[in-house]
């Protein structure tokens, strides 16, 4: 048994619904009870979307357990049929179903329906959301392509000749983090490289898309955490090759698209030779956020400490864009991606960090504390801790909320993806210009500390959808040590006076220090010279 | 039943012509029109309902030290947070301990387990008095005794902490009835009196309860308590001399279990709109003696008052078609209220569960003409939704997009439960809310 | 004499900088001293641009007073011309020049230069920023356009046939809000219907693609503040046809669409095939914005009282699409755009109000304060005004600030415009969900009062760029008639108390509402009765 | 002199070696090299500066009970809303009375206007007590006579309002020029005082004032009085035992006016790093008679502390070129501070205007080799940037994002007057200014 208060995944069967839903002519019966129904809302409410998503429940109750269930599954799957008339059907089972051992999907798999049938087994006491995900999709490809493999040896494909080369996009799907946006800066990028797209699987595909799967001549492998297993099987079984890097940020998005160039034997140039690294112009990239972070006014945001959390890829991509392109300083960095746990592992150590592996959601939130970092890069879960311990936070990955599916185009792949993602993660930040007039201005009677100025985020200025928290403007002390722990030194009037004198956007930080160093040095009482001393002791 | 009838004799006329009739039990109503017996379609297929754990999502808010400890699996702990929004900043005092594949394997003791979790999870939180160990779908297919578990805990932290159990698990509850059951487990531990009081039944808004307490104070009723109360571990009493009054019609377990404590039932409509907070106010007046004179004088400018402000909403409602679609229970007083209150025309009004003791004075003044149904066929009832095509439809949030798209409109029901939308100072604010859909389609020009 | 705090629009001589910074290849002298160099850092801060503006100051000093200032200028002239080589060059004087009556303009003229000359007479104690812009473009284009005059009578053009029509966009300028964005919009949507673009007047133009000019066959008058003169001399002068939608919402692109494929003879159903008005699905238009406002967590938009002032163009539009595609209420309307005063009192008048016309900061703050509106759209000065009462703004106009140039594509007109309105004026209300689950948990003591949530702008969601300011979650009470008069009713402590039940977000605009019903009534103390009385007689 | 000598003697050792001269004026410094005369660059052209109005920004922050009426233009008002940037949610105590048509044509007494808008005001802001009318470029080419205007309304105002006036305009002023003559105005009004006292001269933070204040009582000395005050009502007195202290190096002329007063002023550098405080702190210690020892235990633990903090910039700067566009005429101080303590190459030091008596402890500090420039013809000077190819140019935010796009790395120069910089605690600080655009350019890789 496992405490929970918040999850960052649901049950497998979850992932399974997105992959239902993601697609065009696919149809999913659930064996589950009533209550399971909840999860149509994430579909209709979160993604605001205008159908019902294409499940069908057999919501079997208490008193049907002892008499036919399996009865339930078979009518269950007779209707959906008929009534939605699906090329595939998905059958599985959601926890409860599973421990009373129907085997939904193998009923299914023996009433000979005229339709492909995928029994999915989605072990609802082990696994969770994106697995279930992962194994739908991959179990759904393999059935469809199951009459087309090729013989072996399987070789692996090389640069198309004679046509222009083809790719697939594998991993989007409903509830995702901006796939809906993502995949067409992605289609753009391919496009201006000449390569044309074969299928995009499995959001808003047919099962026609997926039988031609095999038409491409490699993978791009965009969302891992639902879709690489399908393309390593697509490897193993095709010989396609696959992507490896995810084009999140300007760095990211340069090296996809040479990847990509190399796997498909187009020209990198057609993109990369209007991008100029490392020169600091308008026109030195297609993205502005090269030039917009050299621009003096983002001067402010060097070194500002930064905790990074999410899925996987999201979370390393972040961790690489923070660092090398916004000049922030990483202070830690994790996943509740389990699967891709080496991954992220590896992307930490290359910030000197050892990543926090985890699912629950009580230890991210003591880590941030513990690191007070000045901005949170997280989901909705860190959004709500940062909140609540007053630092700013911009969301990069799911779970997500209904803030995450805004009307405008919000990608964050590629050029485009990292506009939008300057805007949204220095937007919580302090504008550098304002902070400083800020500065002189903090004892003014008419801007006081309560008065948030219009450099704070809730104040205006870029904010990517459902994505910043401010900071806590409070003329209290946001994450005082104090709030943590029974043993804070105690302050002296005149040093709270002083303390009192700082700007209130770095006073929290201020004080943190302060009390640190106290602590350190086992001083009992801060007096004015403790605050200066901590303030010559640690960077500003 | 004569209370009822009482109670409702002088309610505010409705705003259109809705003729009553005889329910099917055979008490005749004053102007009731020939007896009808009760049309109900009952139907059986897909339920597309929350189950009973989305009631600890305002429970736990109401009972602010008391911690709901779910036993099942992440599907449950998922749906809570769904329910609930990712809007809480604090950690919240709800949670769910997870079955894994070791405590179904056998390899973890799941009594053991439940045991180590409930003592860390208290430790943590010095501020909880009452733990509700709440029974999930899968906890109930394993037979895990939660009961046993309570009993176990308690012996080990009473005084400070009292542990219940109750199921919310959706094999066995739908929405509401989770409340029922948290309340029925609740009304086994309540003290005793032997004090005349009377005891309102149903997990209530702060700011409602409040405006409850003042108008039973100036009728000279008290006292008067509520159920559930603000703390967990603040119980009322209950007892021979208790009148109970019920302000939600799906507690119907609770108040039987509070009957058999000895408490009375005082049979009325409930306080929806201005006719049905009078015909519950008076039916608890009548019920303690008040006289008709300080009753009237106490409710006849609050009344007037909210008839005024309901009246706002009638011509956006008067003649509009309505079907409603199986949720909370509260469908059939409710639509009481849009039909006698409001003129709507009720076409269809779907109930997850029709408990016939629990509404019998609502069915009396339903009009004849109404369709109610029980149970879900959500295929079947879409269809008819269809076919129908009502003015507005009110429906759950998995369903309203879709039927908006269809170009019907429509207002999602989780609102009703978590809106205060009792009494008479809300009377106006819960005609509003189904106005409100009909006013924005008329609006856009886009 | 007129005392001003804060401007909405600078001198004139800034708008003829703006029309020389938004040309590739025109350089400005102007003759001013030294102070007025700070423009320059409007276009390389706000609009963080990588390039000095093409502008000259002769930077006279109060010892050049008595000697030859007309030297000055003939050397700033001859000196640019030389390291700049200009293909055009504009004269003009700042305020203080003016008045030494140098007339820079003419001795420029005098001095035979190898390129245009366009001298400027900028009266800088009677006109402004906008007039500056549009003369000095009405001005260029005259100068550039003097020899191409067709001979009289001059005959309105007619529809192309046998080559595709040819339009030109007149009015996006630098600093001028949102134009680079908006412009690619308006390029879409004539793509679309098959028009060329045959000139962008004067963003990123060059002193060429003003002497084309003529070869469009008609004008879209996209900013007319800036453009409408120039658009009106271009219709008399050479018969050219000119648009008078601005196509900022739904349905103004719908109706800019018609417009323009009629002056084009384009089929119009290039865009709005696909566009049905009225039909609530995700496909009914290329905007997401008529289904999202029709998504269920929309309705608790409806109604929403609305304050709109901002330049005439984009508050006229704002309105429309507060009204007709958000379902606000619109309660003020007003501009300070005197230029187009009768315009925006035509706007006012559809929503049964009397517009405000005026540039007069304090004047616009009152309006506010007794209107008390729900939600503020205006510039950034509303912004402020907004801040400090409490209410919720979005930014819809210039006078722009550096949060009003996003790194990401950030448009208001066309489709892709409306989308980015949605999530921007949407935001800073709460949205419909949470909020009524906040309703439920007012009373939790871990969800005070101070506590923001998620669903309130600061906590994240989509704004777009510059734009929200969050209403005020004080628990003390925002905008209560207390704070402005002196004879406010009195509360009873019973009467707060129940004041305090009501949920924060919605307790401003009661205890207002609550003490104007006090007060018309003559009741001296607010008691519960009185706050329930209010409650009746006002709508929810 | 000699005071300068004798601050400069034990002052903190330079970072890295960095030979004093002898300055023009012939004063030996202890260590100095030989005598190199100062070069000077006079440059005549396009200024890129602000005018004098722009101290409005600061200077209203300091004296909130202070009002600023400039009397100019269209173009006044938006120079200082676009220098204070749009950020300010309250009423500003700043305002502009702009001149119309009206006023230029004599339709209208611009005197009578310039009254009925002073009085207009004061009646709308009962909080402020001084009133500073500002001169601007129209105001004085029109020859509108505010020292008049001044006069007229004082007679009408005091006690309760006292009307200054002093010229911002950018024909007379640049930048910090507006401070001075702000400063110079009130001095006029100071009371007298024959009490042996400090009084420092230049507005400073809060912050940074009391920490002065705080080292001043510890080294024994009081009372110190700071101009501008806290208030512009409480003003500090002046006399024949007052010794001036100078914060900033551009108030000469409030300096010079004061010494008409009959202060004595104490020269020494400016109190920008660790040396520069403890050589400005001798300074004043010395004229005040502390004993050295005192001196010494009082300000030696202060200065440690901020070498340290100071010394974590040094790796990031040490043999970094500099060049210093001219702005605020903190200039020379601060390539000082560069130079010396962090080891900063200096390739050209430019200041709006060179005031040689307000610098000259400064000077004796700078390195030889350094280039001096006065005045501006901007294009020609940043020919000579692009030409030295400095690692760092501090410049104003009109050219820095200009001069970035040519691979340059900036800092602008503004944020040296809105950031405390002066005295110990703010030593590192200041060097972290001029680290970070460096630490910025070594960290990005896109």
């Amino acid at each position: 048994m496992q405490l929970t208060l918040w999850t960052y995944e649901g049950p497998p069967h979850v992932g399974a619904m997105r992959i239902a839903a993601s697609m065009r002519d696919v149809h999913l019966v659930l064996h589950a009870p009533q209550g399971d129904t909840y999860a149509d809302l994430l579909f209709t409410m979160i993604e605001r979307r205008d159908r019902r998503p294409p499940v069908t429940y057999t919501t079997f109750q208490a008193r049907d357990l002892g008499g036919d269930t399996a009865g339930l599954v078979k009518a269950a799957v007779t209707d959906a049929l008929e009534r939605f008339a699906p090329r595939l059907m998905l059958v599985g089972e959601s926890c409860t179903a599973e421990l009373i051992q129907d085997q939904a999907g193998s009923l299914a798999l023996g009433m000979n329906l005229p339709v492909p049938v995928v029994p999915l087994e989605l072990p609802a006491y082990s696994k969770k959301e994106s697995w279930g995900a992962a194994e739908t999709l991959y179990r759904l490809v393999r059935t469809v392509l199951a009459g087309s493999l090729p013989p072996p040896p399987v070789v692996r494909r090389g640069v198309p000749s004679g046509r222009r080369p083809r790719a697939n996009l594998l991993g989007p799907t409903a509830l995702g983090f901006r796939c809906r946006d993502d995949i067409e800066e992605v289609k753009r990028l391919l496009g201006q490289l000449g390569i044309d797209i074969n299928a995009v699987v499995p959001l808003d595909a047919s099962v026609e898309d997926v039988a031609r799967l095999p038409d491409a001549d490699f993978n791009v492998d965009l969302y891992p955490e639902t879709s690489r297993s399908t393309a390593v099987w697509l490897e193993r079984a095709f010989g396609m090759p696959r992507t490896l890097v995810v084009p999140m940020g300007v760095g990211a998005t340069r090296d996809f698209v040479a990847e990509v160039a190399a796997l498909a034997g187009a020209d990198p140039a057609a993109v990369l030779g209007s991008e100029r690294p490392g020169i600091a112009t308008a026109a030195g990239s297609r993205s502005r956020l090269p030039w917009y972070s050299r621009s003096v006014d983002s001067t402010y945001l060097t070194g500002k400490r930064v905790f990074v959390f999410g899925d996987a890829t999201h979370a390393i991509a972040a961790a690489r864009i923070a660092r090398d392109e916004l000049g922030f300083t990483v202070v830690g960095l994790g996943t509740y991606s389990r699967e891709l746990a080496r991954e992220v592992r590896d992307a930490a150590a290359t910030c000197g960090l050892e990543a926090l592996i985890t699912d629950d959601y009580l230890t991210v939130e003591q880590a941030i504390a513990e690191l007070a970092p000045e901005l949170v890069l997280g989901t909705q879960m860190e959004r709500h801790i940062a909140k609540r311990l007053g630092i700013a936070c911009a969301v990069i990955s799911a779970p997500i909320h209904v803030q995450d599916v805004p009307a405008r185009h919000s990608p964050v792949f590629g050029f485009a993806g990292a506009d939008v993602i300057f805007d949204t993660w220095t937007h919580p930040l302090v504008m550098g210009l304002e902070e400083h007039l800020l500065q002189m201005f903090r004892d003014d009677f008419e801007f006081h500390d309560g008065a948030a100025a219009s450099h704070l985020p809730n104040a205006g200025a870029p904010v990517a959808p459902g994505e910043a928290t401010a900071p806590t403007p409070a003329g209290t002390l946001p994450l005082g040590l104090a709030n943590e722990t029974g043993d804070a030194p105690a302050w002296t009037p005149e040093g709270t006076l002083e303390l009192q004198k700082i700007p209130f956007f770095v006073r929290g930080k201020a004080r943190r220090n302060t009390e640190r160093f106290a602590l350190e040095r086992g001083v009992a009482t801060i007096t004015v010279e403790t605050l200066y001393d901590a303030k010559a002791h640690f960077a500003r | 039943m004569s209370v009822v009838a009482e109670a409702c004799r002088d309610a505010q006329p409705p705003a259109a012509p809705a003729p009553t009739k005889l329910f099917a039990s055979g008490v005749a109503v004053p102007g009731a029109t020939p007896v009808i017996p009760l049309r109900v379609l009952r139907e059986r297929g897909q339920r597309e309902v929350f189950c009973g754990l989305t009631g600890i999502v305002w429970l736990h808010r109401k009972m602010q030290d008391a911690f709901f400890l779910v036993v099942g699996s992440r599907t449950c702990a998922h749906l809570i947070q769904s329910a609930a929004g990712v809007m809480i900043f604090a950690e919240p005092r709800f949670g769910t301990a997870i079955l894994t594949e070791r405590d179904l394997a056998g390899l973890a003791d799941a009594n053991a387990e439940l045991d180590r979790i409930c003592v860390t999870l208290l430790e943590r939180r010095p501020d909880i008095t009452t733990l509700f160990l709440v029974g999930s779908c899968p906890s109930e297919v394993i037979k895990l005794d939660l009961a046993k578990a309570a009993e176990r805990l308690n012996a080990r932290l009473l005084p400070r902490v009292r542990v219940l159990n109750y199921s919310g698990s959706g094999i066995e509850t739908t929405f509401t009835q989770g409340e029922d059951n948290a309340l029925r487990a609740l009304s086994t531990v309540l003290p005793t009196t032997h004090e005349r009081q009377i005891l309102v039944v149903g997990c209530l808004p702060d700011v409602v309860e409040d405006q409850f307490q003042r108008i039973f104070a100036a009728l000279g009723i008290e006292p008067v308590q509520f159920l559930p109360a603000r703390r967990a571990n603040e119980l009322p009493a209950v007892g021979p001399q208790t009148l109970l009054l019920l302000a939600q019609p799906f507690n119907g377990e609770t108040a039987r279990a509070l009957a058999q404590r000895g408490a009375h039932i005082v049979p009325a409509p409930y306080p929806f709109g201005v006719e049905g907070t009078t015909a519950w106010l008076r039916a608890a007046a009548s019920a303690w003696g008040v006289a008709p004179g300080r009753f009237e004088a106490v409710t006849a400018p609050l009344a007037a008052r909210a008839t005024r402000a309901v009246a706002r909403y009638a011509p956006a409602l008067r003649g509009k078609t309505l079907f409603m679609l199986p949720d909370s229970q509260l469908e059939i007083p409710l639509a009481r209220f849009l039909a006698r209150e409001l003129g709507m025309t009720l076409l269809e009004v779907g109930t997850p569960h029709l408990d016939r003791r629990m509404v019998d004075a609502e069915l009396l003044l339903l009009p004849a003409t109404v369709q109610i149904s029980e149970g879900q066929h959500v295929d079947r009832q879409l269809d008819r939704v269809r076919a129908a095509r009502p003015d507005l439809t009110v429906c759950g949030l998995g369903l309203a997009n879709p039927l908006e798209a269809e170009g019907l409109t429509t207002k999602w029901s989780i609102e009703l439960v978590f809106t205060p939308i009792h009494g008479y100072e809300q009377a106006a604010d819960l005609a509003e809310i189904f106005a409100r859909p009909l006013d924005r389609r008329a609006r856009l020009k886009v």
